[in-house]
């Protein structure tokens, strides 16, 4: 792979431009349902890149209580272990731009650092509101990232491989997608309701509850870099939606053998990321916000009892 | 679609009310009773209404006739007026009998010159911020209240000076 | 453990109007409540002080908005009583329907602002979606949305002709009724909601009486009190109205108590429509009225109570207003004490403070403060930096 | 620029302070958001953090209370501001002009854009104004 490969595909596809872009495009998507839901027309299409756009154009204000370096750095480290994750994840038929043994614990890692991002960033704000966000946030984190290690451990031991590229062809070869086994579906459950806190959806939506602390870690972040905390958002909610389909679901995989199974693997391709990005919103619009306690209860009890139940299931060879 | 859960909690059964001790029904036994209890502190009262009654008592009794009517007669404080009567201040204290909805005013007359009068907070906690807005914008001592700190006027509110007290002419 | 003050207020997404709460917490549980009020005083009783009795009306119909009815006639009830005056049949019940359509208007826009403070938007816009054929009705009847000015001293302003807007208002009604019952159960019945909710702010009966509060909040902890029931006004004597009571206690029972009225207003006025008697609206005042005089209504939130005192002239000589959140807002501190941080909204939202009310006649113009204990957002922003624990920085 | 231009005006995000209103003005503003009027489709949203806002609506008719804090709250928007006052009140004291605790109307304070009278504004008249104010930015 020569320099201009790596640099096309990092920033153009399927790196910074595609998966923004989707991303924007799947943050229509959600406030679209959810708006649907809510009786409502909701947004118009262009309205993710409008927003981006406005904020860009906006004053940036530094508050003179926060710590400069840090409140500019949090939204930066955010965004570019966002935008680097999906050189790692297989698209069409053609292997990641960077695949290398263990690339999936990568993956776990990266995913966590929009996270520590923003906790950084809301108690740099030097805010009341920001410290508690930031706080929340932490707890939050402490909270899915185990039940989410033990969903991806299950994956790996089901597959016998630490590499991503391994699962996706580990589901090709098998026939069946790891959700539709007993242990995937546990490791699935596990994984899903991580991403919507990873994603601060309801019944997650607690580091940046409105009612509560006004804007959580995001108070006192105005123009440019709220709008680069936007964009990492966005982002997330399209990889994250990839991961999952990836690991579960049998991934992006377009089949060349004639036209019409191109055709028809493109379109199951859009359906499962789709489709999945609907059961997202769908359960964001019908709960409420649980509290911080409760959710910390019902990871650490619940969701990482079903993980393991997953994990013990493949030992039995489900 | 049914209500379930509303109609199996819903309780209408009279033991609810099991703080309010007998409430009276007639408002001249409701005036010999307070009579009767305060004695000579007792001044006048008058009747406009079936549910409207005013009693005029000493300003020293105002706290023994509130105990009493809170707390014996089972009676509820709406509120406390003050009107500035020139001279005087006349404080008018608002109870209500929820079973019958006798509203019965009790009202004492304090002299502006040394505006002082008991506290009935420590009995009804609901009095607490009624009576801080009243020295707040009155200048109404209210002795032995537990938290006499000013309510709703600012710090910088000079003291002796009272939003709604009308100025004696000299 | 260190204590450290949360505000909440004086500007905060939870609260559509500025209030000042300082929760005093220790961790994340609260231990002390500290509220400020005056950032809604406008002066209103002084105001009306030089105001005609025929003005006044207007004026305390903006005390709060979402109780514009209930302040009108409570204050016209006052005068009336002051001056034994006898309200026609017909203006009696055009007050109890435009009073219980007010009811409907303001528990559906709680209970919206309540699922809202939970983090449920969806149900947020379901009661504000069914909320607004109730505005519809009040344009037809009353020519506005909100602000109805039917109150004048004597009656009511404006007729309404019920043979043209009694199927209008039946059909209405008819419609939401099952859409609000199907809100409720999702309420009563949704997991989350519950873990929100029971058990949550509880008010016991004993703090309840000691406290004196009115209304829901009463309701909802056992105290059966209603001003429509005890010293029916208007027409309720004549359609009647049932109450409900529950004795949890907690923002649950409150929310039920308030559905379970809005159920009952949908049925008195199906009854007062159906009884409305024909004849005059209004008695003319020979005379400017004498004497003193209590009102009471129960509004939305509970007892209203104006006291008037009139010297023959037209204009009082005090006018005293007690709206229903000034004596449900103390009761806040022994529901806060011993909860979350998270439950606080709740738990403030579950009163239902109509802070307009509560602060109609005070006035604070600074809170630049020396008291050690209190500290406002900005320098709680510094300390939060430097240091968690602001207190023993300023001590 | 002409992108730029295009960008603010599609997308008015708003923060909403209460100076002393009674109530009914903010109801109208919460209720455009509600199903019947739904602003989101022209981009609007409310917004908790006044960091993140373009346009600032007031209601009420300032007491001296909120008056020191309207004047931070305007300082700390970000550029380009835009301020809306809500309701007769904000633009005249309406009916609470005499009071000594009102120092209002709301342009004694902070410069305003935009005025939208009644008492309480329809929410067709809100929405109107928030489109009057975006034909401020050129």
């Amino acid at each position: 792979m020569n320099l201009v490969e790596v640099i096309l595909s990092v920033f153009l596809f399927p790196g910074f431009i595609f998966t923004s872009n989707i991303g924007l495009f799947f943050a229509w998507v959600n406030r679209k349902i959810l708006a649907r839901l809510q009786w409502r027309v909701g947004p118009p299409i262009y309205q993710p890149w409008v927003d981006i756009l406005k904020l860009l154009s906006k004053q940036t204000i530094i508050p003179s209580t926060a710590h400069k370096a840090a409140f500019i750095l949090a939204p930066m480290i955010g965004f570019t272990a966002t935008f680097v994750v999906p050189l790692m994840l297989p698209i069409v038929y053609s292997a990641p731009v960077f695949s290398f043994l263990g690339d999936l614990i990568v993956l776990v890692y990266l995913l966590a650092l929009p996270g520590i991002a923003l906790m950084v960033g809301g108690s740099a704000s030097g805010n009341p509101y920001g410290s508690v966000g930031s706080s929340r946030e932490m707890m939050l984190l402490l909270s899915y990232e185990l039940p989410f290690i033990i969903a991806i451990f299950t994956v790996v031991a089901k597959v016998g491989g630490l590499s991503i590229t391994g699962v996706v062809e580990h589901q090709i070869e098998s026939g069946t997608c790891l959700f539709f086994t007993a242990s995937g579906f546990l490791a699935f459950i596990a994984a899903f309701a991580s991403s919507l806190a990873k994603l601060s959806l309801n019944p997650f939506e607690i580091p940046d509850a409105k009612t509560e602390i006004v804007a959580g870690p995001y108070t006192e972040y105005s123009g440019g870099l709220l709008a680069i905390f936007k964009l990492t958002h966005a982002m997330l909610l399209c990889i994250l939606t990839w991961t999952l389909v990836t690991l579960f679901f049998g991934g992006l995989v377009v089949d060349f053998t004639s036209q019409v199974t191109v055709v028809a693997s493109s379109v199951l391709c859009v359906v499962k990321l789709v489709g999945l990005l609907f059961v997202v919103s769908i359960v964001h619009g019908i709960n409420p916000r649980a509290r911080i306690d409760q959710t910390l209860k019902f990871f650490w009890l619940y969701l990482t009892a079903i993980a393991c139940g997953g994990l013990i299931m493949v030992f039995l060879g489900w | 679609m049914g209500l379930t859960r509303f109609s199996q909690d819903a309780g209408n059964s009279d033991d609810v009310l099991s703080v309010a001790v007998e409430q009276v029904k007639d408002p001249e036994s409701v005036v010999v009773k307070i009579k009767e209890h305060l004695g000579e502190h007792f001044e006048q009262h008058y009747v406009k209404r079936k549910n409207r009654v005013y009693v005029t008592v000493r300003k020293e009794a105002v706290r023994k006739c509130a105990k009493f009517i809170f707390e014996s007669l089972g009676a509820r404080l709406s509120t406390v007026t003050c009107v500035d009567k020139n001279f005087r201040f006349e404080l008018i204290y608002h109870f209500t009998f929820d079973n019958t909805g006798l509203v019965l005013n009790i009202k004492c007359l304090i002299p502006k010159y040394e505006p002082k009068v008991e506290s009935v907070s420590e009995i009804i906690f609901g009095a607490n911020w009624i009576e801080r807005e009243i020295k707040d914008l009155f200048g109404v001592e209210f002795v032995g209240h537990p938290n006499p700190e000013r309510l709703i006027l600012s710090d910088d509110w000079p003291e002796n000076e009272y939003p709604l007290r009308r100025r004696l002419i000299e | 453990m260190p204590e450290t003050i949360i505000p909440i207020g004086p500007y905060h997404p939870a609260l559509k109007e500025p209030e000042f709460f300082q929760l005093i917490v220790e961790g994340e549980k609260i231990v002390d409540v500290k509220m400020r009020m005056g950032y809604i005083h406008r002066g209103i009783e002084f105001l009306a002080s030089k105001k005609t009795i025929h003005q006044i009306p207007v004026l305390v119909e903006r005390i709060c908005g979402i109780c514009s009815h209930c302040h009108p006639t409570c204050f016209c009830q006052a005068v009336e009583d002051a001056g034994d005056i006898e309200v026609p049949d017909r203006a009696r019940y055009i007050r109890t329907i435009i009073a219980e359509l007010e009811r409907i208007h303001s528990h559906l826009l709680w209970a919206g602002v309540a699922a809202h403070l939970i983090g449920y938007d969806t149900l947020f816009m379901y009661f504000w979606r069914y909320r607004e054929p109730v505005c519809n009705l009040f344009e037809l009847l009353t020519g506005n949305r909100q602000n109805y000015a039917m109150e004048c001293v004597g009656g009511v302003r404006r007729d309404i002709d019920f043979k043209m807007s009694k199927d209008k208002i039946l059909k209405v009604l008819s419609e939401i009724k099952p859409a609000i019952l199907r809100l409720a159960n999702s309420i009563a019945e949704d997991p989350v909601v519950k873990a929100r909710m029971v058990g949550i702010g509880v008010l016991s009966q004993h703090d309840a009486r000691k406290y004196c509060v009115v209304g829901p909040t009463a309701r909802g902890s056992g105290l059966k009190i209603d001003v429509r029931i005890c010293e029916p006004y208007d027409a309720y004597k004549e359609v009647g109205v049932d109450m409900k009571v529950f004795t949890e206690g907690d923002a649950m029972a409150r929310t039920l108590v308030r559905i379970h009225e809005v159920l009952e207003s949908m049925e008195i006025i199906g009854r007062a429509i159906d009884a409305i008697p024909n004849g005059p609206i209004q008695v003319e005042l020979k005379e400017p009225p004498k004497g003193e005089g209590v009102g009471k209504v129960e509004a939305p939130r509970g007892e209203d109570i104006h006291y008037v005192a009139l010297n023959g002239t037209v204009i009082p000589e005090r006018l005293k207003v007690r709206a229903p959140s000034y004596v449900n807002l103390p009761s806040l501190t022994p529901q806060l004490i011993g909860h979350d941080i998270a439950d606080a909204p709740i738990i403030i939202g579950a009163v239902d403070p109509c802070m307009s009310c509560t602060d109609r006649m005070v006035s604070i113009v600074d809170r630049k403060r020396n008291d050690k204990v209190i500290l406002s957002l900005e320098e709680l922003a510094q300390f939060g930096r430097k240091n968690k624990n602001p207190l023993k920085v300023r001590r | 620029m002409g992108l730029i231009n295009l960008a603010r005006k599609k997308s008015p995000w708003v923060f909403h302070f209460n100076s002393g209103s009674c109530n009914n003005c903010d109801i109208e503003l919460i209720d455009v958001l509600t199903p019947r009027y739904d602003v989101e489709r022209f981009g609007i949203l409310l917004q908790g953090s006044i960091r993140h806002a373009d346009l600032l609506i007031v209601t009420g008719p300032v007491n001296k209370q909120a008056a020191p804090r309207l004047k931070r709250v305007y300082e700390q928007m970000p550029r380009p501001k835009l301020v809306m006052a809500l309701g007769t009140c904000a633009i005249s004291r309406g009916i609470f002009d005499g009071s000594y605790t009102i120092v209002g109307p709301v342009d004694q304070i902070v410069p305003v854009d935009v005025f939208v009278p009644g008492c309480p504004p329809r929410p067709e008249a809100i929405i109107d104004g928030v489109v009057k104010a975006l034909a401020k930015l050129g």
